[in-house]
């Protein structure tokens, strides 16, 4: 078997004019401005997305934000069995389970906190959720915020979306 | 003696030994639901069943006595589809609520199925019979008859161990179901068993229901406290809270059972606990730390001493305090202090309510160690207490969180009469509340060391977790006093201290840790 | 006025060399050395040199300075490392003879003494040039090949391989 | 109206206005130069700050900055040599603020009966003065490096530093055609010189007599105001932010802003030298006059705003400039940066210099 052998094209010698860069900068000039009236004139060659206004759709399979689902009656559907809390390896779930007044759900969550500075979003929890109570589909970040309090997200946010 | 092999491996038993428990002994666990060792047999689950050699069926473990020559198989693929035969119809009707059925992770419908089953379920989920859940019967004991698998284990707990009857089986058929007599509730005090035996969630404990996951927790072997019996349990634990105790088999002592009152012993473990040293000055608390507190303690005790002569300060021991503390408090008392004046609280609040089972009237786990470590009670307490509101008694070192049976007014008024009371207790309570200084002390599960039961039996309990908070490990905080009161001590956790006492205390000579075991001793005397 | 500038503008020149002189830390020296230049520039535009004024900080303030400084701060030797300087029967000796000369070129410069007003024109580029290139030629052009000697000098001297 | 008072009138308005079309033109171009530098690279640009929900394409960011470095907090690093680290950016941002004192802005007005120049002070070592004075913002430079007490200050501010001395030796020899030509260093008599025709055709601007010199001198301005292609003192990846990287708040602002003063007052200079100042091409005092002799008369007041015009448009022109360079052409090497001052730009201007003064020699003179 033989190897092939592609050419590679070196860059070449820089001509006299090149070289005086003179002409060539002002070529370059002429480039930079002609983006920049072709943007101020138009403005669909720019690139930037205006965040907060504008989201990127996120693949269907991002795993975003978590949130946590309802029944159809619109109470949680989590039932606080700490599956996720289990299976967490950053441990950053806490539950405190109690005893619902409907009897039909028996368990429920007084507290649900994830603290976002922990997770890793790794999406273990929702494997892990035999209800389908916790998701991570909202294709969301976890916004920033200026204090720990506010990044450990309890039930009623984690239920809002 | 009749010898078998099960599974290939030859077995000596005794005459009349069972097949389970034959099996049992040569380490191989034949599944069961309704057998219990300290029940009657049932034989109604079917889920032990094995093949025997000669016999043309499978034939329960549990109910058949083992003949000479017997060849047992419990691996055969006969036996196999039998028991995930058996498996499948239990599962039938069962709720498979496991995410919010406390007894998960420690469900033997779990690990069987984990083990045998792994099926599909071919029973559409409408045709399932539904029960009632979530039933309060009575005592510490939620029901849910959905998940019930009719083993008849707590009917035969009830019927053989406390004879109080109260749980029975109604109905017939898929509607067969436990529950108690209309207007009957559960009513007696070892209703926690019937969580523990009950081998699914079909009964569980009110007072662990929802608290944690079992797989959470840690345990440790331990004693309960609750009274003389000195119950044998196993402590469970997350951080540094205790959740729950579970009796740990002790043949001599509580078999497998526990009463309902040792169950809840583990709060005092969690709650109002004494956490920070700290001083009561103008009646306002001030806190402080061991190392500015303790050379305090010990100047005023040693300040009465030299004053007014030994007998100007006085030592209250406790019976909640293990054999190595009340050892070193006597020595204390007596080698350090020189005084006379040290008796133990010998007596009970409450109305020293005890049943003929496993209830002593003797609240305290370790009166009896307290005698046989030659500290008076009853009645020299008594003539302390006399001697300490006559006003004679200047500086008072006092273990425990309460006085005896005194009630909270006759405890301040009492200790109003000592200018200096120095009190070493784990939870807030009327000595607390009026002790001019306290000085934290660890719970039972944050410290190790050994009680004697009323019967004189010396068992061990364990450190599950480092002391909470300031709190100190007593042997710690008793050896730092006596050694600045003047003594040299150089001992190094409780077994040192279990030493030096074994050597020289009659009733405990000769035991060491390792003999103790995790069973227990008996004292001699 | 001008009486007044001179002498505020003398006393910043004489104040900043003796701080030159007088400072520990040799950064704080060259400061004390630009203010110093500064203020005589200020004497040479009083008397209408403005061209010398510029020449003045171009090249003292503007580069022989930035020069002293970049000196400073490559050894950049530490406060606490700085010489301490002790008075030494040498160093009074000299402050006297300073004195001295200092008394001298004052009684020296009352002999020659300077015009009143200053002669406009004298300190314009056209000026200086004229003076440069006429009267000074020969000192101009025996300074610029001194001066050139010491660039090749140094070039010499610090690349072994020319 | 007393002479005395009119004439301290008079110069106090004149600094006054002046340095605030310098100082608005500052601001300004700290905005220009984000939203110049993001249409070029495609993005959008600083379009946030907004006041009652007026964006107006981020305007009011250079307001939102000012505000910030005002109330962030003064810091001094532990390190630092107190004094010399307080004083550096004071070395920074006032000798470029000295250097406007000489710009004509316009030509002389007559107002009251007198003739007004629009100019602070008319030195007759003008161009001379910008050189002493803006040679000084090396020891802004130098100090602020020094002082930071930590080494990549150090380093950045040896490097500028360097720079610095280094082109302004090519900056001042690539004048030196300008003074042969005008015959003058005075700022006012060099734009007055300005106004003729070059072979009756060209406007005597600067730039088409010696247009070797103007291409010399722009590039030393370039190196002088430590911009693209010559910002070498800053360097994320070696030298963090180079001398002034231990600055935060009002103290790097004023580093901040000796920069865009540098570029407007060297704006102003260009302009000023090589474009003519506030010349208009074929505009007398009285009106247009085109070579071939078309033309047509203005009233006085049209001429004096279309020269100030003329000086305003090619102030912020030669402004863009430095902005659009500065996001074209990427950044030198040190070694290049060295080997371009003293092996190219030194040598043409010694040449440039020789051949204007064999030109101006030669027979037709």
């Amino acid at each position: 078997m033989t190897i092939g052998i592609r050419k590679v094209a070196r860059p070449r010698e820089m001509t006299f004019p090149e070289s005086l860069y003179l002409v060539e900068i002002v070529k370059g000039l002429g480039v930079t401005m002609g983006h920049m009236l072709r943007n101020i004139v138009r403005q669909e060659g720019i690139m930037t997305m205006e965040y907060p206004e504008v989201r990127r759709r996120m693949p269907p399979r991002f795993r975003g934000r978590h949130r946590l689902m309802r029944r159809p009656d619109g109470s949680p559907r989590c039932v606080a069995c700490y599956c996720c809390a289990t299976a967490c390896p950053a441990k950053c779930i806490t539950i405190v389970a109690g005893e619902s007044p409907d009897p039909a759900v028996e368990k429920y969550p007084v507290r649900f906190d994830i603290d976002m500075l922990r997770c890793v979003f790794c999406g273990l929890c929702v494997e892990a959720c035999p209800c389908d109570a916790i998701r991570m589909d909202t294709g969301w970040f976890t916004p920033p915020d200026d204090s720990r309090e506010k990044l450990i997200f309890t039930i009623d946010v984690l239920l809002e979306k | 003696m009749p010898s078998l092999t099960i599974d290939g491996k030859a077995v000596d038993v005794p005459v009349g030994t069972t097949i389970i428990n034959a099996a049992e002994k040569i380490g191989i666990e034949i599944p069961r639901y309704c057998y219990h060792k300290h029940l009657s047999v049932a034989g109604n689950c079917r889920m032990c069943l094995v093949e025997v050699e000669k016999f043309p069926k499978l034939q329960t473990a549990c109910s058949t006595v083992v003949t000479d020559g017997m060849v047992v198989r419990t691996d055969t693929e006969k036996v196999r589809k039998a028991v995930t035969g058996v498996l499948e119809f239990l599962l039938i009707n069962h709720p498979i609520d496991c995410p919010i059925c406390d007894q998960a992770g420690e469900c033997e419908l779990q690990n069987y199925y984990m083990k045998f089953g792994l099926h599909k379920s071919r029973f559409a989920l409408e045709d399932k019979v539904r029960k009632k859940k979530v039933q309060d019967i009575g005592g510490q004991i939620v029901l849910d008859a959905e998940r019930c698998i009719l083993c008849s284990r707590c009917v035969r707990f009830l019927e053989e161990v406390t004879g109080t009857r109260e749980l029975q089986f109604f109905r017939r058929g898929d509607h067969s179901e436990i529950s108690v007599f209309p207007g009957r509730p559960l009513n007696n005090n070892y209703t926690g068993n019937l969580a523990d035996i009950c081998p699914v969630g079909a009964l569980t404990s009110k007072d662990f229901r929802f608290k944690c996951r079992v797989w959470f927790l840690k345990a440790f072997p331990s004693v309960c406290t609750g009274c003389a019996r000195g119950c044998n349990v196993e402590a469970f634990f997350k951080g540094d809270i205790l959740y729950r105790y579970k009796p740990r088999v002790n043949e001599a002592v509580n078999r497998a059972w526990m009463c309902d009152f040792g169950r809840l012993e583990y709060k005092k473990a969690n709650n109002a606990r004494l956490l920070v040293p700290f001083v009561r000055e103008d009646g306002r608390e001030k806190m402080m730390s061991w190392g500015g507190l303790l050379p305090q303690v010990a100047y005023r005790l040693k300040d009465a001493v030299e004053r007014e002569g030994p007998d100007a300060a006085a030592v209250i021991a406790s019976p909640q305090s293990s054999n190595e503390e009340l050892y070193l408090v006597r020595r204390i008392a007596s080698d350090l202090l020189g005084t006379k004046n040290l008796a133990f609280t010998s007596r009970v609040p409450g109305d020293g309510f005890s049943d003929g089972f496993l209830i002593r009237g003797d609240k305290n786990p370790n009166s009896r160690g307290a005698q046989l470590l030659r500290i008076p009670g009853g009645p020299a307490f008594d003539e302390l207490v006399v001697k300490i509101a006559a006003g004679k008694v200047r500086a008072l070192l006092l273990f425990g969180d309460v006085l005896g049976d005194l009630t909270q007014e006759e405890t301040a008024g009492l200790l109003s009469m000592v200018p200096f009371v120095a009190q070493a207790g784990t939870n807030e309570g009327p000595v607390s509340a009026v002790a001019t200084a306290v000085l934290p002390i660890a719970s039972v599960a944050e410290r190790g060391g050994t009680f004697t039961n009323h019967a004189g039996r010396v068992q061990r309990f364990h450190a599950g977790f480092p002391p909470r908070g300031k709190a100190k490990d007593t042997i710690g905080f008793l050896t730092s006093l006596a050694n600045r009161l003047g003594a040299g001590w150089a001992f190094d956790g409780e077994a040192s201290v279990f030493r030096a006492l074994a050597a020289t205390e009659g009733p405990f000579a000769g035991m060491s840790y390792e003999s103790i075991g995790s069973l227990g001793q008996e004292a001699k005397g | 006025m001008e009486a007044l500038f001179f002498i505020l503008f003398g006393a910043i020149a004489v104040g900043g060399a003796v701080m030159v002189v007088t400072r520990r830390h040799p950064m704080v020296s060259a400061l004390y050395l630009i203010l110093t230049l500064f203020a005589v520039a200020a004497l040479f535009v009083l008397r209408h040199a403005h061209f010398l004024a510029a020449i003045q900080v171009i090249i003292y303030a503007g580069a022989v300075v930035v020069l002293f400084i970049f000196v400073i701060m490559l050894i950049n030797v530490p406060e606490s490392r700085l010489p301490v300087e002790r008075a030494t029967i040498v160093r009074v000796a000299g402050v006297i003879a300073a004195g001295l000369l200092i008394l001298e070129s004052a009684v020296l410069a009352r002999r020659f003494a300077m015009p009143k007003a200053p002669v406009s024109g004298v300190g314009t580029v056209e000026a200086v040039g004229r003076a440069l290139f006429t009267d000074y030629l020969l000192a101009f052009e025996v300074t610029s090949v001194l001066l050139l000697a010491a660039v090749i000098g140094a070039i010499a001297l610090s690349n072994k391989k020319l | 109206m007393n002479p005395a008072l009119f004439d301290l009138v008079v110069a106090v308005a004149r600094i006054a206005v002046m340095l605030a079309f310098c100082l608005t033109l500052v601001v300004v171009f700290t905005w220009v130069e984000r939203k110049g530098a993001a249409y070029i690279q495609d993005r959008r640009g600083p379009n946030r700050a907004a006041i009652f929900g007026i964006r107006a394409w981020g305007l009011f960011h250079p307001m939102a900055d000012a505000l910030k470095f005002l109330f962030k907090e003064d810091f001094i690093p532990d390190r630092a040599h107190r004094l010399f680290y307080q004083i550096a950016p004071m070395f920074a941002l006032a000798p470029v603020i000295m250097t406007i004192a000489v710009i004509p802005f316009g030509p002389d007005v007559t107002l009251f009966g007198r003739r007004i120049a629009l100019q602070i002070a008319d030195l007759n070592v003008g161009i001379l003065y910008i050189f002493a004075v803006s040679g000084m913002t090396v020891y802004g430079v130098v100090l602020a490096g020094w002082s930071s007490g930590s080494k990549y200050p150090l380093l950045g501010g040896l490097r500028s530093s360097a720079q610095m001395l280094s082109y302004e030796v090519s900056m001042g020899l690539s004048l030196m055609g300008i003074f042969m030509v005008f015959q003058s260093v005075r700022l006012s008599q060099i734009v007055a010189a300005q106004g003729g025709l070059l072979f009756g055709v060209l406007p005597k601007w600067g730039v088409f007599v010696q247009p070797l010199g103007f291409v010399l001198f722009l590039v030393a301005q370039y190196a002088e105001a430590n911009r693209t292609p010559f910002d070498l003192p800053e360097g994320e990846s070696e030298l963090v932010a180079g001398y002034h990287t231990e600055y935060g708040s009002f103290k790097f602002s004023m580093f901040m802003m000796a920069e865009y003063f540098h570029m407007v007052v060297g704006a102003a200079i260009l302009s000023t030298l090589f474009f003519g100042g506030w010349q208009f091409p074929y505009l007398g005092d009285t009106g247009f006059l085109f070579p071939g002799g078309a033309g047509f008369a203005l009233p006085p007041a049209l001429v004096f705003l279309l020269r100030i015009g003329s000086f305003v448009g090619k102030v912020v022109f030669f402004a863009w400039l430095y902005v659009w360079v500065r996001w074209t052409i990427p950044r030198f090497r040190y070694d290049q940066v060295m080997r371009l001052g003293w092996k190219m730009m030194l040598p043409l201007s010694l040449a440039n210099l020789f051949a204007t003064g064999l030109i101006l020699l030669l027979p037709g003179r």
